[in-house]
C-alpha cells in the first residue's frame, strides 16, 4: 500500500495542476511563466480554468478581506490532495500593506500554507523553483497542509470568522483611536 | 451577512435567467474582479459588477506615509504598467513644490513611459489571443514582453515594479550601452510585428470574432469617461501627449494613429498601430536624449515639505488617462491622494450598458478589447 | 480657456486659471448642478473623476468634479465644499449618469449622501461596519490591528486562537 | 473459447487505442509548445496526469453524473472494438461505419448526461455548444458517408478498406479528394480542436463540461479524449487511407492526421458557435455535396 | 370461428358503453378499460392471417356489405396497438388525469375495425369513429382553454381529411360498384397503365385523409397543439399507436404501382413516390427543427413524432424492400419508444405539475426509474445501438443511399443529429441540472407505473438487440406486398445492404466495457456526494447573491445560437397559412361557444354538422 502511495506522490509532483486565481498584483508574473520564456508545462504545471481539476492554489499576493472570502470558499472546493503556495511576502507578513484596514495580514492563519515563496515580487524563476521544491516536500510526504487543515478546522474557522462575520464595528470608539494615532 | 437582492431582468421570471460569474476566479476576467451576470441563454441580461476584491486603501495608506516614502506603494496600483503611476505622482508633487527637472531626466521618463506601454499593449494582445482561444498569441507576446522587462532590470533593478522615478528626477543614470541594446530591442519588435499581424490582424477568424462586438460609438465613448486608446478607436483624436503635452513629447515627432470603427477589432488595432508610434518615440528618445544631470536635489524626505495646495496631474497610460490628484497641506506627508483609473468608468459603468444583450462569447473579448485593469479602479 | 474663466466669473463664481490648459472654479454647494451642466454645455462633455477630500479640521468636505473638453483641450475642476456632520449632496447622475458609481464610491468612503442616487449599496467593501475608512479621523492602522493580530509572533505551528478583547 | 479469445483482444484494442491516444495528446502538446516557441512538457504527460487523477479525491453530484462519466469513456470503448486497426479486425462483419458512430454518440450522450447533471450552468453551456457543433461537422460527414458508400458499393470498414487495397492511387484520399478535403474538416470538429472547440471555451465558460470534474471523473474525461482521438482518427485512416497492413503503419498514419489538426487548431481562434456550424455548412458541405455527385453522376 | 373479427369490434363497443356508465366511479372506469383492452387482446391472440368475414348491414334500405379480411399487415398493426394500448391502460389505473376510459375503448373498437376490414364503408365509419372519440379525448387536457382550441382546429383538419376519403371512396365505388378495399385496390392497379392521372386522383384523395392523420408535411400543423393539450395520459396513445392508421392506410395503397407505363421517373422511382420521399424528408427536417426551441416538453416531443412520421413516409415511399421493412420497422420502434417517452412525460407532469421545460430540472434525484425510462427512450430515439431505434434508422439510410438520394440522405442525417440534440434539451431541462426546491416533496410514480416503466425499458433494450422478432413478420408483411423480404438471420442481426449488424454483439461489448468503466471508477481514489448548491461559481459565494437552484439552472433558449443559424427558415412562412386557419378556427369556435356552452355541445355542433354534411353528399350522390 504504501509503495502505491509512493508512486500516486511521485505522479503527483510531476503533475501539477494550479489553479491561476490572480488573487493580487503577483498575477503579473504568472504570464510569463507560463508561456515561452520561462514555460512551466515543462514541469508539468498547466493553468486549470476550476478549483474542481487543480492540485494547487497559487495565492499571487495580498488578499483582502472581500478576496480571502472567496479564496477559502475556493480552496474548500477543491479535493484533496491539495497545495497552497502562498506567493510574494503580502502573504506572509502582509508586505507593503502592513496597515492596511482591508488586507490580510498572514494567510497560514485561514488556510494552511504549504510554501511560501519571498520576495515583492518574486521572479518567475522563484516560482518554478518553489514548484520544483513543492515536488520534493510532496514525495517525501512533508507537504500536507490540507490534512491539517481538516485536523485544526476549527481554528481556521474561527479566524476566518473572526474576519468575515463581524457583527459590532472593530474600532468601537473612534474619539479614542483619533487620539490615540 | 448582507443578503443582496438578486438582479432579476426585466423578464421578471426566475425561470428564465440564470446567473453566471464571470470572475473572479475565472479565466475569462483580467485580474480578480468580478461580474456577476444574469444570463438569460446565451445572452446577458443584466450586469452587477463587484469590485474591490484587490481594495488595499492606497489612498488611506498614501496618507500615512512620506512623501517619498509612496514611491514604493504606487507602482501596485496598475500592475501591467506600473510606470505611469510613479511618473504622474512625481509630476504632481514637482510641481506642487515647483521643481522642474532637467531635460536629461525628462528623457529618460519617456523611454521608461513608451517602454512600459509596450509592455501593456503586449499584454493586451495576450489576453485577446488568450479569450479567443489564439494561445500562440500569448505565448509570443509575452516572450517579447519580456525583453522589455530584462532592459527595465537592467535600468532599475526591477522587472516589474521599478521604484525608478523620484521627485525631482530619476534614481540613477542610464548605464552604459543600455541605449544601444534598447535600439536592437525596437529593431527586433518591429521585425516581429509583420508576425503578429499575420497571425493576429490578418487571422480571418478573429476578425470575424472581434469586428462589432462591443460597438462604442464616440459620444458614447466621451460621455462615458472613456479615455486612451479606446476613445482614439471610437474616433476621436484625443491625447494628452499630444494635446496637454508633458515632460518632453512636445519636441518628439510622432504621430496619433485614429482607427474609428469603435469595434473590438478597431481597439486591438488601435493598439497595435500605437505601438508602433511608440517605437518611433523610443527611437528618437534614444538618439536625441542630451546629457546632462539625472535629477536634481531634494531635501532629505523627512524634511521635505510640499507646500500646500492641489494639483490633478495626468499621463496618458496604454490604457487612458491616470490621473493622480494630489492634495498637500504642507506637511511631510501628502494630505489626500486621489487616484483616477482610466477602467473605473469602462469596468464598473459601463459594462452595464454594453453587456446587455451580448453573447457570453464576446463578453471576454470585450473585458480584453477595452483593457480593464481591476486593480485600477480597486485601489 | 480666458473666456471660460470670465465668464465663470461673471457668474459670481470664484474661478481662476492654474495652468495653460487647466483652471477651477468653487461653487457653492447649490450651485454644482448649474455649473456642471454650463460646463457640459460648453464643450466639457467629459467627465473624469469625483474625488472627496475630508478637511477635518475645518469640519467640512471638499468634493472635487473633474471635467475635460476634447475640443478646446481644457480641462476644469470644479470644487465645492459641504459641511463634515451633515454631508448630504444633490446627485449629479441627470448630467452624467457616470456619477452613479463614483457617487456610489464617496458614500462608501465618506459617507456622503447623494440624494437622487439610486444605488448606494456597499461597493467595494463588504461587511463594513465601521467609520468610513478614508476619513481622517478612521485609523486604519489600529483598525488592521484588532482585527488582524499581526503582532503576535507564532511560529508555522498551529495554536490554539487567542483571545482578543476590545478596549 | 472462442469468446475469451475475442474478449482478451478486444482488451487489447482498447488499450491500445487508451494509450496510443494519450501519446498523440502528450505529443500534441509538445508539438504545440513548439510553435509557440517553448519547449513543452514530456511526451507522456498525459499518462502521468491520468494517474494522477485517478489518484486524487473528487467530489460527485450523484449517481447520474457517475454513471454518465462513465458511460462517456466505456461506450467510446465499445466502439473502438469494431474499427479495424491495421491487421487487427476482430469483428470484421460487424464494422458498419454507420454503426460505428451511432455508438459514439452513445459516450456524448453519456458525458452529456453526466457533466450537464452537476447542475453547472458553464457546464451547460458547453454541452449545448457541443451540441450544435455537433449538428454542423455531422452533416458534411454524412455527405462524404453517401459518397463513400455509393463509391465502394458497402458501408462495412472492413470492405472499404478492402476496397483500397493496391497502392497509393487506390486510395479513397487520392480518388476522392473533395470527400477528403471534407471529411478532414469535420474531423477538426469531430476532434474538437480549434477553431471548433467553443464546447471547452476556458475564457467563456470556465473549460465548459469540465467545470465540476474532479480526478477520477476528469481522468476518465481524458481517456474519453484519448478512445475519441484514436478512433475518429482510425477511422479517416480507414476511410480515406486505404487502413494499413500492420499496427505501427496505421498508428503513424492516425499521427499525421492528427499532426495536420494541431497545426490548424495553434494558429486558429475559436469561432463563435453559429459561425463555426454554418462554416460547416458551407465549404466541407458544399466539397462532401460535389464529391457525391462526382461519385453519382 | 370467423366471427371473432367481429367481437374484436364489439368487444370494445360493449366495453365502451359499460365505462360511460360507470364514469363517474374514476377506479372502476378505468378497471373496464384496462380489462376490456386485455380481453381484446386475447381476442387478438385467436386471430390468424388469412381470417375472412362478411355480413350484411341495412342502411337506410340499402343493403351495405361488410367485409374482414386478416392480412399480415393488419395482424401485426393489431399486436402492436393493442399490447401498447394494454400497457398504457394499466398504467392509467393510477393515473389522475382526465382521459375517459369510454372514449379510449371506441378508438379501440375503430382501431380493430380499420386494421381488419376490408370494405370501405367500414373502414370510412371507423374512421370517422376513430377521429371524433379522439377528438373530444383530446377536450380533457390539463388546460382546458387551450385544449378546447386544440380539440377545435384538430375537428376541422379531421373533417377536410373525411370529405377528402369520402370523395375518394365515392368515386370508387362509382367506378367499380364494389365497396371491397382489395378489389378495388386491385382495379386501380389494372388501370393504372392506362388511367394513371385518374388512379392518382383518387389515391391522393385517399392520402390527405391519411396524411393529416399521420401529421406529415403540410398537414402537421394541428399534432403540436393536438398532442400538447390533450390529457397526458392520451397523448402516448395519440403519438404512438394513432399517428400509424395514417401509415396503415399508405401502405395499402402504395402497392399499387404507378412506375409501370407512362410514368417519368427520377432516381429509379417513380416521380410521385419521390415527390413522397422529399414531402417525409421536409416532415423530418422541420419536425426537427420546430422542436429545438420548444419549451412545453409535449409540444417538442409532438413535433419529434412529426420528425419520425417523416421518416416513416420517406422509406416507405421509396417502396424497395429495404425501405417498406425500414418504414414499418421504425413505425414499431416509434411506437415504443414515443410511448415510453409520453407515459414517462405523463408521470413526470403528474408529479410536477407543469409542462414548461424550463421550470423543471434534477428530477432524476427524485424519479429514478422515471429518469432511466426517459434516458433510454430518447437513446433510442437518438438512434444509439444496442437499443431499438438503431436498427431502423439505419435501414433507411441505408435504403435512401441505395437510391442515390444525396440530397434527402444529407438531409435525414441533419434530422437524426438534430434530434439527438432536442431529445437532449428535454431530457437535461427535465431530470438534469438543478432541482428546484419547489420540487423538494415530489415522489417516485406508484408501483404500477413503475411496473410500466420497467417493462418498457425492458422492451426497448430486448427489441434492441433482438430485433429479428420484429423483423421477421415485418418480413411475411414485406413478401405480403410483393418485394422481396430481407434476410433475417438469427434473432440479433439486422442485415441491410451495405454492412450487416450484429446487436448482440454491441451489446456485450457495451456491458463489458461498461463493467471495466466501473471497475476502474470503483478502484480509484474515493469519491464524495456534494449538494447541488456546491458548485463552481467563479470562486463567488452564492449565498451572498441570493442564488436559488432554479437561477442557477440553465435552460430556458437552450440553443440560442442556433435560431440565428435557422433563421432563413422561419422566413418561410409555411405555417402562416395555416397559424391563420387556426385563428380563423378559434374565431369562430368563440362565437359557437357564445350560443353553445360547454364542451359536449361544441362536439354535437361538430357532429351535427359533418352529418348533415354526409347526408349532402349522399343526396348529390
Amino acid at each position: 500500500m504504501s509503495e502505491w502511495k509512493e508512486l500516486a506522490d511521485y505522479f503527483r509532483g510531476r503533475s501539477m495542476w494550479m489553479l491561476h486565481y490572480c488573487t493580487g498584483c503577483g498575477a503579473i508574473e504568472l504570464p510569463p511563466t507560463m508561456t515561452s520564456r520561462w514555460d512551466m508545462e515543462r514541469f508539468g504545471v498547466v493553468p486549470m480554468a476550476t478549483p474542481r481539476q487543480a492540485d494547487i492554489l497559487l495565492i499571487t499576493g495580498y488578499l483582502s478581506i472581500k478576496s480571502l472570502k472567496r479564496v477559502v470558499y475556493t480552496y474548500e472546493q477543491m479535493s484533496a490532495p491539495k497545495w497552497v503556495l502562498g506567493f510574494g511576502s503580502c502573504t506572509i507578513n502582509g508586505g507593503i500593506y502592513w496597515d492596511s484596514y482591508s488586507v490580510i495580514k498572514r494567510l497560514d492563519k485561514y488556510i494552511p500554507v504549504d510554501l511560501y515563496i519571498a520576495g515583492c515580487m518574486p521572479r518567475p524563476e522563484a516560482i518554478l523553483d518553489s514548484f520544483v521544491k513543492l515536488r520534493e516536500l510532496i514525495k517525501k510526504g512533508e507537504a500536507k497542509g490540507y490534512e491539517k487543515y481538516v485536523k485544526n478546522f476549527e481554528w481556521y474557522k474561527a479566524n476566518q470568522d473572526k474576519v468575515f462575520r463581524r457583527t459590532t464595528p472593530v474600532l468601537k470608539k473612534p474619539e479614542e483611536v483619533t487620539k490615540s494615532a | 451577512m448582507e443578503l443582496r437582492p438578486l438582479n432579476v431582468s426585466n423578464t421578471n421570471d426566475k425561470y428564465k435567467t440564470y446567473e453566471l460569474f464571470i470572475g473572479p476566479n475565472h479565466p475569462g476576467i483580467s485580474g480578480n474582479f468580478s461580474y456577476v451576470l444574469d444570463m438569460e441563454g446565451h445572452k446577458v441580461a443584466n450586469v452587477t459588477p463587484d469590485p474591490g476584491l484587490l481594495h488595499r486603501g492606497f489612498e488611506k495608506l498614501m496618507e500615512r506615509r512620506l512623501w517619498t516614502q509612496n514611491l514604493a506603494l504606487i507602482p501596485r496600483i496598475c500592475v501591467p504598467e506600473p510606470d505611469v503611476n510613479e511618473v504622474a505622482y512625481c509630476m504632481g508633487v514637482e510641481h506642487l513644490a515647483g521643481i522642474e527637472i532637467p531635460k536629461h531626466a525628462q528623457y529618460i521618463r519617456v523611454i521608461v513611459l513608451e517602454m512600459a506601454r509596450i509592455a501593456a499593449f503586449l499584454f493586451s494582445f495576450a489576453g485577446l489571443g488568450g479569450s479567443t482561444g489564439l494561445y500562440t498569441a500569448p505565448n509570443w507576446s509575452i516572450g517579447d514582453r519580456d525583453y522589455i522587462l530584462d532592459l527595465f532590470e537592467w535600468l532599475t533593478g526591477g522587472r516589474v515594479y521599478h521604484i525608478y522615478q523620484y521627485p525631482g528626477g530619476v534614481k540613477k543614470d542610464i548605464p552604459d550601452g543600455w541605449l544601444d541594446k534598447l535600439l536592437e530591442l525596437l529593431d527586433y519588435l518591429e521585425s516581429r510585428l509583420p508576425e503578429y499581424d499575420n497571425l493576429i490582424f490578418r487571422n480571418p477568424i478573429l476578425q470575424k470574432r472581434t469586428k462589432g462586438v462591443g460597438y462604442l460609438p464616440a459620444e458614447k465613448a466621451i460621455k462615458n469617461g472613456i479615455t486612451g486608446p479606446n476613445l482614439r478607436a471610437s474616433g476621436i483624436k484625443w491625447d494628452i501627449r499630444k494635446a496637454q503635452p508633458y515632460l518632453v513629447y512636445d519636441e518628439l515627432n510622432f504621430d496619433i494613429p485614429i482607427t474609428g470603427e469603435g469595434d473590438a477589432f478597431a481597439r486591438t488595432l488601435q493598439r497595435r498601430l500605437e505601438l508602433e508610434e511608440s517605437i518611433k518615440i523610443l527611437r528618437q528618445c534614444a538618439n536625441q536624449i542630451p546629457d546632462g544631470p539625472y535629477k536634481v536635489k531634494i531635501p532629505n524626505p523627512f524634511q521635505f515639505r510640499v507646500p500646500a495646495g492641489s494639483y490633478y496631474s495626468k499621463v496618458e497610460s496604454s490604457k487612458g488617462e491616470f490621473g493622480y490628484y494630489i492634495v498637500s497641506d504642507g506637511d511631510v506627508k501628502p494630505y489626500r491622494v486621489y487616484v483616477r483609473g482610466p477602467s473605473y468608468s469602462v469596468g464598473l459603468y459601463y459594462a452595464n450598458e454594453i453587456m446587455r444583450g451580448m453573447r457570453i462569447e464576446d463578453v471576454p473579448v470585450w473585458i480584453h478589447t477595452m483593457d480593464i485593469c481591476p486593480p485600477d479602479f480597486d485601489r | 480657456m480666458l473666456k471660460h474663466v470670465e465668464k465663470l466669473r461673471g457668474m459670481g463664481l470664484e474661478a481662476n486659471p492654474l495652468k495653460d490648459w487647466e483652471f477651477e472654479v468653487s461653487v457653492p454647494k447649490e450651485r454644482v448642478a448649474e455649473v456642471l451642466s454650463y460646463l457640459k454645455s460648453t464643450g466639457f462633455k467629459a467627465f473624469i473623476h469625483l474625488a472627496c477630500v475630508d478637511w477635518i479640521d475645518e469640519g467640512e468636505f471638499e468634493l472635487v468634479y473633474n471635467l475635460e473638453s476634447y475640443e478646446d483641450a481644457l480641462q476644469a475642476v470644479v470644487k465645492t465644499r459641504i459641511p463634515r456632520n451633515n454631508p448630504t449632496m444633490e446627485s449629479m447622475i441627470s448630467i452624467w449618469g457616470l456619477c452613479q458609481v463614483y457617487e456610489r464610491e464617496v458614500h462608501e468612503f465618506f459617507g456622503i449622501e447623494f440624494v437622487g442616487n439610486p444605488n448606494l449599496k456597499p461597493f467595494f467593501l463588504e461587511n463594513w461596519m465601521d467609520i468610513p475608512p478614508l476619513r481622517k479621523d478612521f485609523n486604519t492602522l489600529v483598525y488592521s490591528e484588532e482585527l488582524f493580530e499581526f503582532k503576535e509572533d507564532e511560529t508555522h505551528g498551529i495554536k490554539a486562537p487567542k483571545r482578543i478583547e476590545h478596549k | 473459447m472462442m469468446f475469451f479469445l475475442k474478449l482478451i483482444q478486444s482488451i487489447g484494442v482498447g488499450a491500445l487505442s487508451i494509450s496510443v491516444g494519450l501519446l498523440f495528446m502528450g505529443i500534441g502538446r509538445k508539438i504545440t509548445a513548439r510553435i509557440h516557441r517553448r519547449y513543452g512538457p514530456p511526451a507522456i504527460q498525459n499518462f502521468i496526469d491520468v494517474f494522477k487523477l485517478f489518484s486524487k479525491n473528487s467530489i460527485s453530484h450523484g449517481f447520474a453524473y457517475d454513471l454518465g462519466i462513465i458511460a462517456g469513456t466505456s461506450a467510446l470503448l465499445a466502439a473502438v472494438v469494431f474499427l479495424p486497426v491495421g491487421q487487427i479486425n476482430l469483428f470484421p462483419a460487424n464494422s458498419s461505419l454507420i454503426m460505428i458512430l451511432y455508438l459514439m454518440t452513445m459516450a456524448y450522450l453519456g458525458m452529456a448526461m453526466g457533466v450537464s447533471s452537476s447542475g453547472n450552468p458553464n457546464a451547460t453551456i458547453g454541452i449545448s455548444r457541443a451540441l450544435t457543433m455537433m449538428m454542423g461537422y455531422k452533416v458534411p460527414f454524412a455527405a462524404v458517408i453517401f459518397s463513400v458508400y455509393i463509391f465502394a458499393r458497402t458501408g462495412s470498414l472492413t470492405n472499404i478498406i478492402a476496397a483500397q487495397s493496391g497502392g497509393l492511387l487506390n486510395w479513397n484520399m487520392i480518388r476522392l479528394p473533395f470527400g477528403f478535403i471534407a471529411a478532414e474538416i469535420a474531423l477538426q470538429g469531430m476532434l474538437g480542436e480549434k477553431p471548433f472547440d467553443m464546447a471547452i471555451a476556458p475564457a467563456e465558460i470556465a473549460s465548459g463540461p469540465m467545470v465540476e470534474m474532479s480526478g477520477k471523473y476528469l481522468g476518465f474525461g481524458m481517456l474519453q479524449h484519448a478512445v475519441g482521438i484514436f478512433l475518429e482518427t482510425g477511422i479517416m485512416v480507414n476511410l480515406f487511407m486505404g487502413g494499413a497492413p500492420n499496427v505501427w503503419i496505421f498508428v503513424i498514419k492516425q499521427f499525421e492526421l492528427f499532426f495536420i489538426a494541431l497545426l490548424v487548431n495553434a494558429i486558429l481562434p475559436r469561432f463563435r458557435v453559429e459561425e463555426g456550424v454554418s462554416f460547416m455548412w458551407k465549404i466541407p458541405l458544399l466539397l462532401g455535396v460535389i464529391q457525391a455527385l462526382i461519385v453519382v453522376l | 370461428m370467423n366471427s371473432n373479427l367481429i367481437w374484436l369490434v364489439f368487444t370494445p363497443l360493449i366495453g365502451s358503453a359499460i365505462a360511460a356508465i360507470l364514469y363517474n366511479y374514476k377506479f372502476l372506469d378505468r378497471l373496464i378499460t384496462f380489462s376490456t383492452f386485455a380481453i381484446t387482446l386475447f381476442l387478438v391472440f385467436g386471430t390468424h392471417v388469412g381470417q375472412t368475414y362478411s355480413m350484411n348491414l341495412n342502411f337506410m334500405g340499402r343493403m351495405i356489405p361488410l367485409s374482414w379480411n386478416v392480412t399480415h399487415l393488419s395482424i401485426f398493426m393489431l399486436y402492436i396497438s393493442i399490447v401498447f394500448g394494454t400497457i398504457l391502460t394499466f398504467y392509467s389505473l393510477m393515473d389522475r388525469s382526465r382521459m375517459k376510459g369510454f372514449l379510449l375503448l371506441l378508438i379501440l373498437a375503430a382501431n380493430n375495425w380499420i386494421f381488419t376490414t376490408n370494405d370501405m364503408v367500414g373502414f370510412f365509419f371507423a374512421w370517422e369513429l376513430m377521429g371524433w372519440a379522439s377528438i373530444v379525448s383530446v377536450l380533457g387536457g390539463r388546460k382546458e382553454r387551450k385544449s378546447r382550441h386544440a380539440a377545435l382546429y384538430y375537428a376541422l383538419m379531421s373533417i377536410g381529411g373525411s370529405y377528402s376519403m369520402f370523395f375518394g371512396l365515392f368515386t370508387l365505388w362509382r367506378l367499380t360498384g364494389s365497396f371491397s378495399i382489395s378489389s378495388n385496390l386491385a382495379y386501380l392497379s389494372s388501370i393504372v397503365g392506362v388511367h394513371p392521372w385518374w388512379v392518382l386522383g383518387i389515391v391522393s384523395l385517399f392520402f390527405v385523409t391519411f396524411m393529416i392523420k399521420a401529421g406529415i408535411f403540410p398537414f402537421h400543423t394541428w399534432v403540436p397543439m393536438a398532442y400538447a393539450y390533450a390529457p397526458d395520459t392520451f397523448t402516448p396513445f395519440l403519438s404512438a399507436v394513432m399517428s400509424k392508421y395514417g401509415i396503415y392506410g399508405m401502405l395499402l395503397f402504395l402497392p399499387i404501382s404507378l412506375m409501370e407505363k407512362g410514368m417519368p421517373t427520377v432516381f429509379g422511382l417513380p416521380w410521385v413516390n419521390y415527390i413522397f420521399v422529399w414531402i417525409g424528408v421536409i416532415t423530418a427536417v422541420l419536425g426537427t427543427v420546430l422542436a429545438f426551441f420548444q419549451d412545453d416538453v409535449k409540444k417538442l416531443f409532438a413535433y419529434s413524432s412529426l420528425s419520425n412520421l417523416g421518416y416513416i413516409v420517406a422509406a416507405i415511399s421509396l417502396f424497395t424492400s429495404v425501405g417498406v421493412t425500414a418504414g414499418i420497422y421504425h413505425a414499431f420502434n416509434h411506437l415504443l419508444f414515443k410511448g415510453a417517452l409520453f407515459i414517462t412525460l405523463a408521470a413526470v407532469i403528474s408529479r410536477s405539475g407543469t409542462s414548461k421545460l424550463s421550470e423543471m430540472g434534477g428530477l432524476w434525484k427524485k424519479m429514478p426509474v422515471t429518469f432511466f425510462t426517459f434516458f433510454i427512450g430518447i437513446a433510442s430515439a437518438a438512434g444509439i445501438p444496442p437499443f431499438n431505434g438503431f436498427g431502423s434508422k439505419w435501414l433507411i439510410y441505408q435504403s435512401m443511399i441505395k437510391q442515390h438520394l444525396l440530397f434527402a440522405t444529407i438531409l435525414l442525417f441533419l434530422a437524426s443529429t438534430g434530434a439527438f440534440l432536442y431529445l437532449f434539451k428535454a431530457f437535461h431541462s427535465i431530470f438534469l441540472g438543478q432541482l428546484s426546491h419547489n420540487y423538494d416533496n415530489v415522489k417516485e410514480v406508484p408501483v404500477i407505473g413503475q411496473i410500466v416503466e420497467y417493462l418498457l425499458m425492458f422492451a426497448m433494450i430486448f427489441f434492441g438487440i433482438q430485433p429479428g422478432y420484429i423483423l421477421r413478420p415485418v418480413g411475411l408483411i414485406v413478401k405480403s406486398v410483393g418485394l422481396n423480404p430481407l434476410a433475417v438471420m438469427g434473432n440479433g442481426y439486422v442485415t441491410g445492404m451495405f454492412s450487416n449488424v450484429d446487436m448482440p454483439l454491441i451489446g456485450w461489448s457495451l456491458a463489458i466495457s461498461f463493467v471495466f468503466g466501473f471497475i476502474l471508477f470503483f478502484i480509484s481514489a474515493k469519491h464524495k456526494y456534494v449538494s447541488q448548491e456546491d458548485n463552481y461559481t467563479a470562486g463567488q459565494i452564492p449565498q451572498d447573491w441570493g442564488l436559488t437552484p432554479e437561477t442557477y439552472q440553465f435552460s430556458w433558449k437552450f440553443y440560442e445560437p442556433m435560431e440565428k443559424l435557422f433563421a432563413p427558415f422561419y422566413r418561410i412562412k409555411i405555417d402562416g397559412f395555416f397559424r391563420g386557419l387556426g385563428d380563423w378556427t378559434r374565431i369562430t369556435g368563440s362565437a359557437v361557444k357564445q350560443v353553445f356552452v360547454g364542451n359536449a355541445q361544441i362536439y354535437t355542433l361538430f357532429a351535427v354538422v359533418g352529418l348533415i354534411i354526409l347526408v349532402i353528399a349522399g343526396w348529390v350522390a
